[in-house]
C-alpha cells in the first residue's frame, strides 16, 4: 500500500528533487542566488503564469489543450484597462466583468469542442487569434492604469522583512493552487475531469456528465487566463495587447514538467506548481549567468529544459527498479 | 533551509565579483539586426570600461524583462540599463530598483511613469518624429502627389504604432497623397516582400511610393518591385526607417530613396550617463537622439561611418 | 475511393468559397499574365508563397500528425537551414554543398526529435518544443545572430527562378508531394504510419517497427522544414536566423487538420494538407487585398479555422441530418 | 410478472446499413433474460440503443409503463438502467475504487469521502468473491479483474434493470459461479436482468427466457426450459436443426500429427513477475496454459512474444536458441501472439478490415516489400469467408465491427503470417459457437501444416478439448505439466487447487 502510493507519486518526488538540486547547484555557483529575495521573485514574477498553468492543467487533465490562454490574458489586461480608464468603471466591477468574460470565452470554446467534436487544439488556436485580434481592436497600444485602487493594492502585501513583501499576486497564486488541489482531488468535478481524460467514451458510458465537465474545464481555464491578466495588470499597472505571446507554451511546459501527461487523465496540481518554479529557476539562472549571448541563451534554455526532463525520467525509472 | 541572505542592494562599490563594477542590461529581444547592433554596442562599451555586464534577452516578453530586473536587483548590480518593450507597466519594478538604490538608465524608448525620479535618464529616439520626417521627405520627393503603400511593423509594437502615427500626421497636410494600403510586414524582409508582391497585383501602377517602418521590409519590397518589373528608387519612391548599413548600400545603388536614422549605438551614452549618476551628478531626464535622414545626397559619404 | 473523396471535399469547398468571394470582391483576382517568361498574377502568388512555407511544412507535418505526434520545431529548423545555406555560399561553397548540408542538418535535427520521442519516450510537444528553442539558438549561433545576405545566383534561383513559366517552388513542392505519395503508398510505410497513429501498442504487437516509423516521420518533417527554409532564404537572398519561420508551425498544423488528417493520428491525406495550406495562403492574400487592418486580421483567420473545422465535424453533419429528417418521436 | 422494460419495433441504421430491424422485446421484473445471436447479430447495438449511446432510428421504449428515450447513458442510469458494456469501458488511469464509485461517490458537503468509497468498492468486489487492493489503478489490473470491477460498478447501483453484455468472457469458472449467485439473488429481489453470452452452458444455467436476434432482426422469444439447445442454435444461425448439428460437431477438433518439439522453453523467468517455466511445444500440437485468474498465463505469453522479455532462461526453436527481446524478434523466430485485450492491444479501429488483417504479414515482410493490393484483397476475402466475418466489406473500418467479428479479424491477422508457434490468449472471447467451430477447425488445419499452438483460455473445457498437453500454473509459477490421458477437468482443478 505504502509502496504503491509512493510509486505513483514518484514522478512528482523526482521533480521536486531535481528542482532542489537545480536550485542548490545554482546557489553554490552564483553569489546572491541563495536568498529570500530570489525565492520571492520566483513567486512574484510567475504568479500570473502559475494561475494560468493551473487552469491549463485542468484542461490537459481532461485530455484537451488550450492555446488561447496567452491571448485571453492579453485581451483581459486591455479590456480591464479600458474599462477602468476609458469607461470609468469601478475597479472591482471591471475585474469581475473581465473574469466573467474570460470564463465565458473559455466556456464557449469548450462548448464548440464538445458539441461539434472539433479537436481542442484547433478551436483554441482559433480562440487564440480571436482574442489577440480583439485585444488589438480594443487598443493597439499599451494602456496605463492610473487609479487609486491600483496604487493602493499593487504594492500591498505581507511584509517579510528586509523590505520584501509577499504581494497580492503570489498570494492569489498560492490560494488558487490550494483550491485547485482540493477541487482536483476531492470533488466530483475534479474526479470527472480525470475520468474524461482517462477515456472520454468510457466516462460517457459510465454516465458521467462529459459535456458539462468539459465546458466547465475550459471556462475555468479561460477564467484562469483572465485572472492571470488581472494579476499582471496589478503587477505592471497597465494593459498591453502584445502581452503573453507564447505564454501558452510556458503554461503547457509547466504542467508537463510537473508530471501531467498530455494525453490526459494523469497529473497533479502540485506538479504544475513545481513546474512553474522550475521554469522560473531556469530563467533566473540564465539571468544570473548574464553573459550568454542570445544564441547561447536559447541553446542553454533548450538544453536545461531537456536535461531537466531527462533527469526526472531517469530518477523515476531508477527508483522504480530498485 | 535557505541560507540567511546578505542584505542585497549595492553595498558601496564592493558588491559583484571582486570589486568589479556590475551593470545589468535588460534587452527586449534579439530578433532584428537593429537590436543586435544596440546590444553589441552596449556590450562593447561595457568591455571597454572594464564593467561586468549582466545581459538578459527577454525574447520579446515584458514579464521576462521585469523578472530579469528583479534578478539584477537581487544580484546587487550598480546600475541597470533597460530597453523597455512598451511604455507602460514599469512603475513597480522601477520603484523596487529605486528602493535598492540602483539607478536605471532607459534606452531607445521611454516609459510612462508619474514620478520621473524613478529613472535616471532616458536616451531615446522619437519614433513619432521619425515617422513624420519620413513622411515629409516622401511628400516632398513625390511633389505632394502619390499612391503609397505603408508596410507596418509588428502589430501592436511601440515603433510600429508611433511610426504610423508620425507618418499619418505628416500625410494630413497632403491630401493628394493616398495611402493605398497599409499592411503589416512584421518588420521582416520576407513578409515585406510577400505583402508587396500581393499589393502590386491589386494596385499595380497606382503605386508610386512605399513607406516601410524598417529597412528590412523596404528591402523586401524592393525585391518584389523588381520582380514585378518596376524600378524601385526611380518610378517608385521607397523610404524607410533605421539607417542600417544595407539600407545605405541600397541608397547608393539607387534602389532605396531615403532612410531615417534611428541610432542603435547607445552604449557610450548609456554608460556615460550611468557613471554620472553614480558619481551623484545631476542629469537631464531626456537625452534625445538626433535622428538624421539620409538620401542619395548624403548616403554615400556617410556609408563608411556606419558600424552596423 | 472513399478515402480519396472525404478528406478533400471540405477544404476544397472552403477554398472555392474563398476564391469566389475574391472573384466578386476584387476584379482581376484571377488575371494571369505572361511576363519575362513566367506567369504572373495573384493566383500564382498564392501558389508560390503557399508552396514555399505552408505546403512544404504541411507535407512533413502530415506524417508526424498521422503518427499521433506533432512537430513544433519546424519554424526553427527553417531558420537553421537558411542559416547554413547562407553561411555556406558566402564561404564559397557550391549550391549542391550548401543545399545538401542544410538539408542533412535539418533531417538530422528532425531525427533527434524522433529519437527523443521514440526512444527516450518524451511527449512530442515537449521534445519538439525543446528543439524549437534550441534550434533557434543554433541558427543564431551559426550566423552570429546577424542577418546574412548573400549573392549567389544558384541559391536565389530556387525561389525566384521559373521552370516552364512557373515559379520554382510550385513544381518543387508538387514533386516532393508526388514522390512522398508514391513512396508511402507504393511501399507499406503509409500503412505503417497510419497504423502507428491509430493504435501504437497494437501496431507494435503486430510487429511493426513503430520506433522506426517515428524516426522516419520526424526526420522527414525536418527535411521538409529544411527545404522550406532554403526557399525562404532564397526568396529574400538572405538568412534571417531570429525571425524566419516564427510561428509557422501553427500554419502547418492547421493546414494538415484542415486537409482531413485527424490530430489524434491515423489516416492521412497529403493532397488534403496541400489544399489546406493553399486555403490558408489564399486567406492571407485575401486579407492583404481587402486591406483589412492588421489589428483586425486575426479575427477572420480565426473564423476561417472554425468554419473549416465545423465542415469537417462528423458530429455537425449528424446533427444536421437529424434536423433535416426528424425521426418519429 | 410484469414487463418492466418494453421495446417496440426498434430500428437502428448506421448510414444505409440496418443494424437493427424492428426488434421488440419485453423484459420482466424478476427474470433473467438472455439475448442470443451470432456475432454481429445486433445484440450490443440493441443494448446501446436502450442505454442511450445510440439514438434509435425508429421505435419506442417503455420503462415501467412510461415512455423513455434516453439521450445518453447518464439519462439511462438516472432512469434506473445499469449496464456492463461488452468491452471493459472503465478508466485505466483511476483506481479500482474510484472506477466503481465514480459519479455516485459518498460526499461530505462538496467533498468526496475517499475512504468510504474504498470501503464500498471493497464490499462490492467482495460480493463477487474478488479480493484486491482497490487503490490500484485499473489499468494495472488483469483484464479479468477489470471485468469484475465493471460488474461491481453496475451492481453497486441499485437499479431496476441490469444489462450485462458478455460479462463472463474473461472470467473463469469460479468467478462465473460467484457472479451467477449474485445475479440470481438480484432476480429474486425483482430486478430485470438482460444478459448476453456466447456460452450455451451459462445461458441455460442462468436464464429464464431467451430472445434470439439474427442479422439485426427479431427471431423470437422462448422459455429457456422449453427450448432445446440444438433448436436455439438453429434459430441463431437461421438454418434447420441438421445444420446446427453439423455446427456443433465441428467443435470436436482433430489433432494434427505430432512431429517432435519445435519450441523448447527452459527455465524462462521474468524476475519478480512470473516463472520459471519449462515446457515444450510440438509441431502439430496444442499446449494449454491453465490456472486461476492472475496465475501468470498472460505473462508467459508476453515473455514468449518479447513484450515483457524474460530476465533469465532460454527458448529454443528447432534446437537453436532464439532471442525474444521484442515482438519483432519473436516474429522473426516464427512466433505469433493474439492478445486477450483486443481493444488496447489488438485492433486498429480507424483502419479497414483488410488493413487490420494484412498488418502482421506486411510487418514481417518489411515496409519495402508491400503486398500488392490484389493480394491483400484476396487474403482479406479468404479470411472473411473462412471465418464468416460479418462486415459490409473489406474496406469497412474495424471500429464498426461487432466485438466477436473484431476478434475473428485478429485471428485472421495471425493466421495470415503462417507462424511456427501461434500463441492464443483467450482466442474465443466473445465468439459465437458457429465461429468457434470454424476457428478450431482452422487451427487444426494449421497444425496439420506443422504449426504449434499455445492455448490460453479461462474456459477449462476448451483447454481440455483442444490440448494435447496442459501446463498448469499456480501463483505465477509452473505447477505441473499434464499430458495425454492425464488431461481432465478434474485433474487440472486439483492441481490448481493444491496448496
Ligand atoms: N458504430 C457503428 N457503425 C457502423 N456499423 C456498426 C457500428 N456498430 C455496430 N455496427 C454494425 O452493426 C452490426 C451489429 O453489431 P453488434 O455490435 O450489435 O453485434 P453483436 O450482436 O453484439 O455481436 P458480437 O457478438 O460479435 O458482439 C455489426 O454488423 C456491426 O458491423
Ligand atoms: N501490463 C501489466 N502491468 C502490470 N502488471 C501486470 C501487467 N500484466 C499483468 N500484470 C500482473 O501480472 C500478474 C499475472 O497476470 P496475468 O495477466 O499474466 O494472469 P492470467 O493468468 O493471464 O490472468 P487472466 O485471467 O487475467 O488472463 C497479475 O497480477 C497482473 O496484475
Ligand atoms: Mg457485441
Ligand atoms: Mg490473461
Amino acid at each position: 500500500m505504502n509502496r504503491l502510493f509512493s510509486s505513483r507519486l514518484l514522478p512528482l518526488l523526482a521533480t521536486a528533487l531535481v528542482l532542489l538540486v537545480l536550485f542548490g547547484a545554482a546557489g553554490a555557483h552564483y553569489e546572491h542566488f541563495f536568498s529570500a529575495r530570489v525565492v520571492l521573485n520566483l513567486f512574484k514574477d510567475r504568479a500570473f503564469l502559475g494561475v494560468i498553468a493551473i487552469g491549463m492543467t485542468f484542461v490537459i487533465l481532461s485530455g484537451g489543450i488550450d492555446l488561447s490562454v496567452g491571448s485571453v490574458m492579453a485581451c483581459s489586461t486591455v479590456l480591464l484597462a479600458s474599462l477602468i480608464m476609458e469607461r470609468g468603471w469601478p475597479v472591482p466591477l471591471a475585474m469581475a466583468a473581465t473574469l466573467v468574460l474570460g470564463a465565458a470565452f473559455g466556456g464557449a470554446q469548450g462548448w464548440i469542442i464538445h458539441r461539434y467534436g472539433i479537436p481542442a487544439f484547433l478551436v483554441t488556436l482559433a480562440g487564440m487569434f480571436l482574442a489577440r485580434g480583439t485585444a488589438f481592436i480594443l487598443s493597439s497600444r499599451s494602456l496605463e492604469i492610473r487609479h487609486a485602487f491600483y496604487a493602493k493594492n499593487s504594492a500591498w502585501g505581507l511584509p517579510l522583512g528586509e523590505g520584501l513583501t509577499f504581494t497580492l499576486g503570489p498570494m492569489v497564486f498560492v490560494s488558487v493552487l490550494a483550491v485547485a488541489m482540493v477541487v482536483a482531488h476531492g470533488t466530483r468535478f475534479g474526479r470527472n475531469v480525470y475520468a474524461i481524460g482517462g477515456s472520454e467514451s468510457s466516462a460517457a458510458l459510465m454516465g458521467l456528465p462529459v459535456g458539462g465537465t468539459r465546458i466547465a474545464v475550459y471556462a475555468l481555464c479561460g477564467g484562469g487566463a483572465a485572472l492571470g491578466g488581472i494579476l499582471s495588470t496589478l503587477a505592471l499597472g497597465s494593459g498591453d495587447p502584445t502581452r503573453g505571446m507564447g505564454l501558452e507554451l510556458d503554461a503547457i511546459a509547466a504542467a508537463v514538467i510537473g508530471g501531467t501527461v498530455l494525453t490526459g487523465g494523469r497529473g497533479w496540481m502540485v506538479g504544475t506548481f513545481l513546474g512553474v518554479l522550475i521554469l522560473g529557476t531556469i530563467k533566473t539562472i540564465l539571468d544570473f549567468e548574464g553573459s550568454l549571448d542570445p544564441a547561447w541563451l536559447r541553446l542553454a534554455s533548450g538544453g536545461l529544459l531537456l536535461g531537466f526532463i531527462l533527469m526526472q525520467k531517469v530518477i523515476a525509472i531508477r527508483s522504480r527498479e530498485t | 533551509s535557505l541560507a540567511a541572505c546578505q542584505p542585497s542592494g549595492p553595498s558601496g562599490g564592493g558588491a559583484g565579483s571582486g570589486g568589479k563594477r556590475v551593470v545589468g542590461f535588460s534587452q527586449i529581444g534579439a530578433d532584428n539586426p537593429w537590436r543586435t547592433a544596440e546590444t553589441e554596442s552596449i556590450k562593447a562599451e561595457a568591455a571597454k570600461r572594464g564593467i561586468e555586464l549582466k545581459f538578459s534577452d527577454a525574447q520579446g516578453q515584458q514579464e521576462a524583462q521585469i523578472s530579469a530586473m528583479r534578478s539584477f536587483i537581487a544580484q546587487g548590480v550598480q546600475g541597470i540599463i533597460l530597453a523597455p518593450k512598451v511604455e507602460t507597466g514599469w512603475e513597480a519594478i522601477l520603484k523596487e530598483a529605486k528602493d535598492a538604490k540602483i539607478p536605471v538608465v532607459l534606452v531607445d524608448r521611454g516609459v510612462a511613469v508619474a514620478d520621473d525620479s524613478l529613472y535616471a535618464t532616458l536616451i531615446a529616439s522619437d519614433f513619432v518624429a521619425e515617422g513624420t520626417m519620413a513622411g515629409e521627405w516622401l511628400a516632398k520627393k513625390c511633389g505632394g502627389k502619390a499612391g503609397v503603400i505603408q508596410l507596418e511593423g509588428t502589430t501592436g509594437s511601440a515603433p510600429a504604432n508611433d511610426r504610423k502615427k508620425g507618418f499619418e500626421a505628416a500625410m494630413a497636410s497632403h491630401p493628394e497623397i493616398k495611402v493605398l494600403a497599409s499592411q503589416t510586414g512584421d518588420f521582416k524582409r520576407s513578409d515585406g516582400k510577400n505583402v508587396m508582391e500581393a499589393l502590386l497585383k491589386v494596385h499595380g501602377a497606382a503605386i508610386t511610393a512605399v513607406y516601410a517602418h524598417n529597412d528590412d521590409m523596404a528591402i523586401g519590397a524592393i525585391q518584389a518591385l523588381e520582380a514585378a518589373g518596376r524600378r524601385p528608387g526611380k518610378d517608385v519612391v521607397v523610404v524607410s526607417i533605421d539607417g542600417m548599413g544595407f539600407a545605405f548600400d541600397a541608397i547608393v545603388e539607387g534602389k532605396l530613396n531615403a532612410t531615417v536614422e534611428c541610432n542603435p549605438l547607445l552604449g557610450e551614452m548609456a554608460f556615460a550617463a550611468l557613471e554620472q549618476v553614480l558619481k551623484g551628478e545631476a542629469l537631464p531626464k531626456l537625452l534625445v537622439q538626433k535622428d538624421r535622414l539620409f538620401d542619395e545626397s548624403n548616403a554615400a559619404a556617410e556609408r563608411p561611418n556606419r558600424k552596423y | 475511393m472513399n478515402r480519396f473523396r472525404t478528406p478533400l471535399l471540405w477544404p476544397l469547398a472552403a477554398l472555392v468559397a474563398l476564391l469566389v468571394f475574391n472573384a466578386l470582391a476584387s476584379p482581376g483576382f484571377f488575371d494571369v499574365e505572361w511576363k519575362d517568361g513566367r506567369l504572373y498574377g495573384t493566383v500564382v502568388d498564392i501558389c508560390n508563397q503557399g508552396a514555399r512555407v505552408p505546403m512544404l511544412l504541411a507535407l512533413g507535418m502530415t506524417l508526424v500528425i498521422a503518427t499521433g505526434g506533432v512537430d513544433l520545431s519546424v519554424g526553427s529548423l527553417m531558420a537553421v537551414s537558411g542559416a547554413v545555406a547562407a553561411v555556406q555560399v558566402n564561404a564559397g561553397a557550391s549550391l549542391g554543398q550548401a543545399v545538401g548540408l542544410a538539408l542533412l542538418l535539418c533531417s538530422g535535427l528532425g531525427l533527434v526529435n524522433g529519437v527523443l520521442i521514440a526512444k527516450v519516450r518524451l511527449q512530442p510537444i515537449i521534445a519538439t518544443l525543446v528543439m524549437m528553442v534550441a534550434g533557434r539558438g543554433l541558427a543564431m549561433l551559426l550566423t552570429g545572430s546577424q542577418m546574412v545576405p548573400f549573392k549567389h545566383e544558384g541559391l536565389t534561383f530556387l525561389a525566384n527562378g521559373a521552370v516552364g513559366g512557373l515559379p520554382v517552388p510550385i513544381p518543387l513542392v508538387l514533386g516532393v508531394a508526388l514522390l512522398a505519395g508514391v513512396a508511402l503508398r507504393g511501399s507499406a510505410w503509409g500503412l505503417f504510419i497510419e497504423a502507428t497513429g491509430d493504435n501504437e501498442t497494437a501496431s507494435r504487437l503486430a510487429g511493426l517497427p513503430t520506433g522506426g516509423v517515428r524516426l522516419l516521420v520526424y526526420a522527414f518533417s525536418g527535411l521538409c522544414a529544411g527545404m522550406s527554409g532554403l526557399l525562404e532564404a532564397s526568396n529574400i537572398a538572405a538568412a534571417d536566423p531570429a525571425r524566419m519561420g516564427d510561428t509557422r508551425e501553427l500554419d502547418a498544423i492547421f493546414a494538415v487538420v484542415a486537409g482531413g488528417t485527424a490530430l489524434t493520428g491515423g489516416r492521412f491525406s497529403l493532397a488534403g494538407s496541400l489544399v489546406g495550406a493553399l486555403l490558408l495562403q489564399t486567406l492571407t492574400l485575401t486579407l492583404y487585398n481587402q486591406n483589412v487592418p492588421p489589428a483586425v486580421a486575426p479575427v477572420p483567420k480565426a473564423l476561417v479555422i472554425l468554419v473549416v473545422c465545423l465542415l469537417h465535424s462528423p458530429k455537425l453533419r449528424e446533427q444536421w441530418g437529424r434536423w433535416r429528417s426528424p425521426s418519429p418521436a | 410478472m410484469s414487463g418492466i422494460l418494453q421495446l417496440h419495433g426498434i430500428e437502428k441504421r448506421f448510414g444505409d446499413f440496418a443494424a437493427l430491424r424492428g426488434v421488440s422485446l419485453e423484459l420482466r421484473a424478476g427474470e433473467i433474460h438472455a439475448l442470443m445471436g451470432e456475432n454481429g447479430a445486433g445484440k450490443s447495438t440493441l443494448i446501446k440503443v436502450i442505454t442511450g449511446v445510440h439514438a434509435a432510428t425508429a421505435g419506442t421504449m417503455e420503462l415501467e409503463g412510461r415512455a423513455i428515450r434516453p439521450g445518453s447513458p447518464r439519462e439511462a442510469e438516472r432512469a434506473g438502467i445499469s449496464t456492463v458494456y461488452q468491452e471493459v469501458n472503465l478508466l485505466p488511469n483511476l483506481s479500482l475504487a474510484e472506477n466503481i464509485t465514480m459519479g455516485r461517490q459518498a460526499m461530505w458537503g462538496p467533498f468526496i469521502r475517499h475512504g468510504e468509497g474504498r470501503r464500498r468498492a471493497r464490499a462490492a468486489l467482495a460480493r463477487l468473491g474478488v479480493e484486491v487492493d482497490v487503490a490500484r489503478p485499473l489499468g494495472a489490473c488483469p483484464v479479468a479483474v477489470q471485468q469484475m470491477a465493471a460488474i461491481a460498478r453496475a451492481l453497486e447501483q441499485r437499479a431496476r434493470v441490469l444489462i450485462l453484455d458478455e460479462p463472463t468472457s474473461s472470467l473463469d469458472a469460479r468467478e462465473v459461479a460467484e457472479l451467477f449467485g449474485v445475479l440470481r439473488r438480484l432476480r429474486d429481489e425483482g430486478m430485470g436482468i438482460l444478459f448476453v453470452s456466447h456460452f450455451l452452458d451459462q445461458i441455460y444455467a442462468l436464464s429464464d427466457r431467451i430472445t434470439v436476434l439474427r442479422d439485426g432482426g427479431y427471431v423470437g422469444t422462448w422459455e429457456a426450459a422449453a427450448l432445446p439447445r440444438l433448436e436455439l442454435v438453429s434459430h441463431m444461425i437461421g438454418k434447420p436443426v441438421a445444420a446446427a448439428e453439423a455446427c456443433a460437431a465441428k467443435e470436436e477438433a482433430s489433432a494434427g500429427p505430432r512431429r517432435g518439439a519445435v519450441v523448447e522453453v527452459a527455465e524462462l523467468e521474468r524476475k519478480g513477475v512470473a516463472g520459471p517455466f519449462s515446457f515444450a511445444l510440438e509441431a502439430g500440437g496444442a499446449t494449454g496454459l491453465a490456472g486461476l485468474l492472475g496465475s501468470g498465463r498472460t505473462e508467459v505469453a508476453r515473455m514468449l512474444f518479447g513484450i515483457d522479455p524474460a530476465t533469465s532462461g532460454s527458448v529454443r526453436v528447432d534446437g537453436r536458441v532464439v532471442s525474444l527481446t521484442s515482438p519483432r524478434a519473436a516474429m522473426a523466430a516464427g512466433f505469433a501472439f493474439c492478445s486477450e485485450d483486443r481493444k488496447v492491444e489488438g485492433i486498429l479501429p480507424s483502419l479497414s478490415v483488410r488493413e487490420n488483417i494484412v498488418l502482421a504479414l506486411q510487418a514481417s515482410r518489411g515496409a519495402l516489400r508491400r503486398l500488392p493490393r490484389a493480394e491483400q484483397e484476396a487474403l482479406a476475402d479468404t479470411f472473411i469467408k473462412a471465418l464468416h466475418i460479418k462486415t459490409r466489406g473489406p474496406e469497412t473500418p474495424m471500429g464498426a465491427l461487432s466485438g466477436g467479428n473484431q476478434q475473428k479479424c485478429l485471428l485472421a491477422r495471425w493466421m495470415a503470417v503462417q507462424p511456427r508457434l501461434l500463441i492464443l490468449d483467450e482466442p474465443t472471447r466473445g465468439i459465437d459457437i458457429g465461429a468457434k467451430g470454424e476457428i478450431e477447425a482452422l487451427c487444426a488445419e494449421l497444425r496439420r501444416g506443422g504449426l504449434a499452438i499455445l492455448f490460453i483460455s479461462a474456459e477449462l473445457e476448451e483447454v481440455v478439448r483442444n490440448c494435447s498437453r496442459v501446463v498448469v500454473l499456480r501463483d505465477r509459477q509452473q505447477a505441473e505439466v499434464l499430458e495425454g490421458g492425464a488431461i481432465s477437468l478434474r485433474q487440472i482443478m486439483e492441481t490448481v487447487a493444491a496448496a
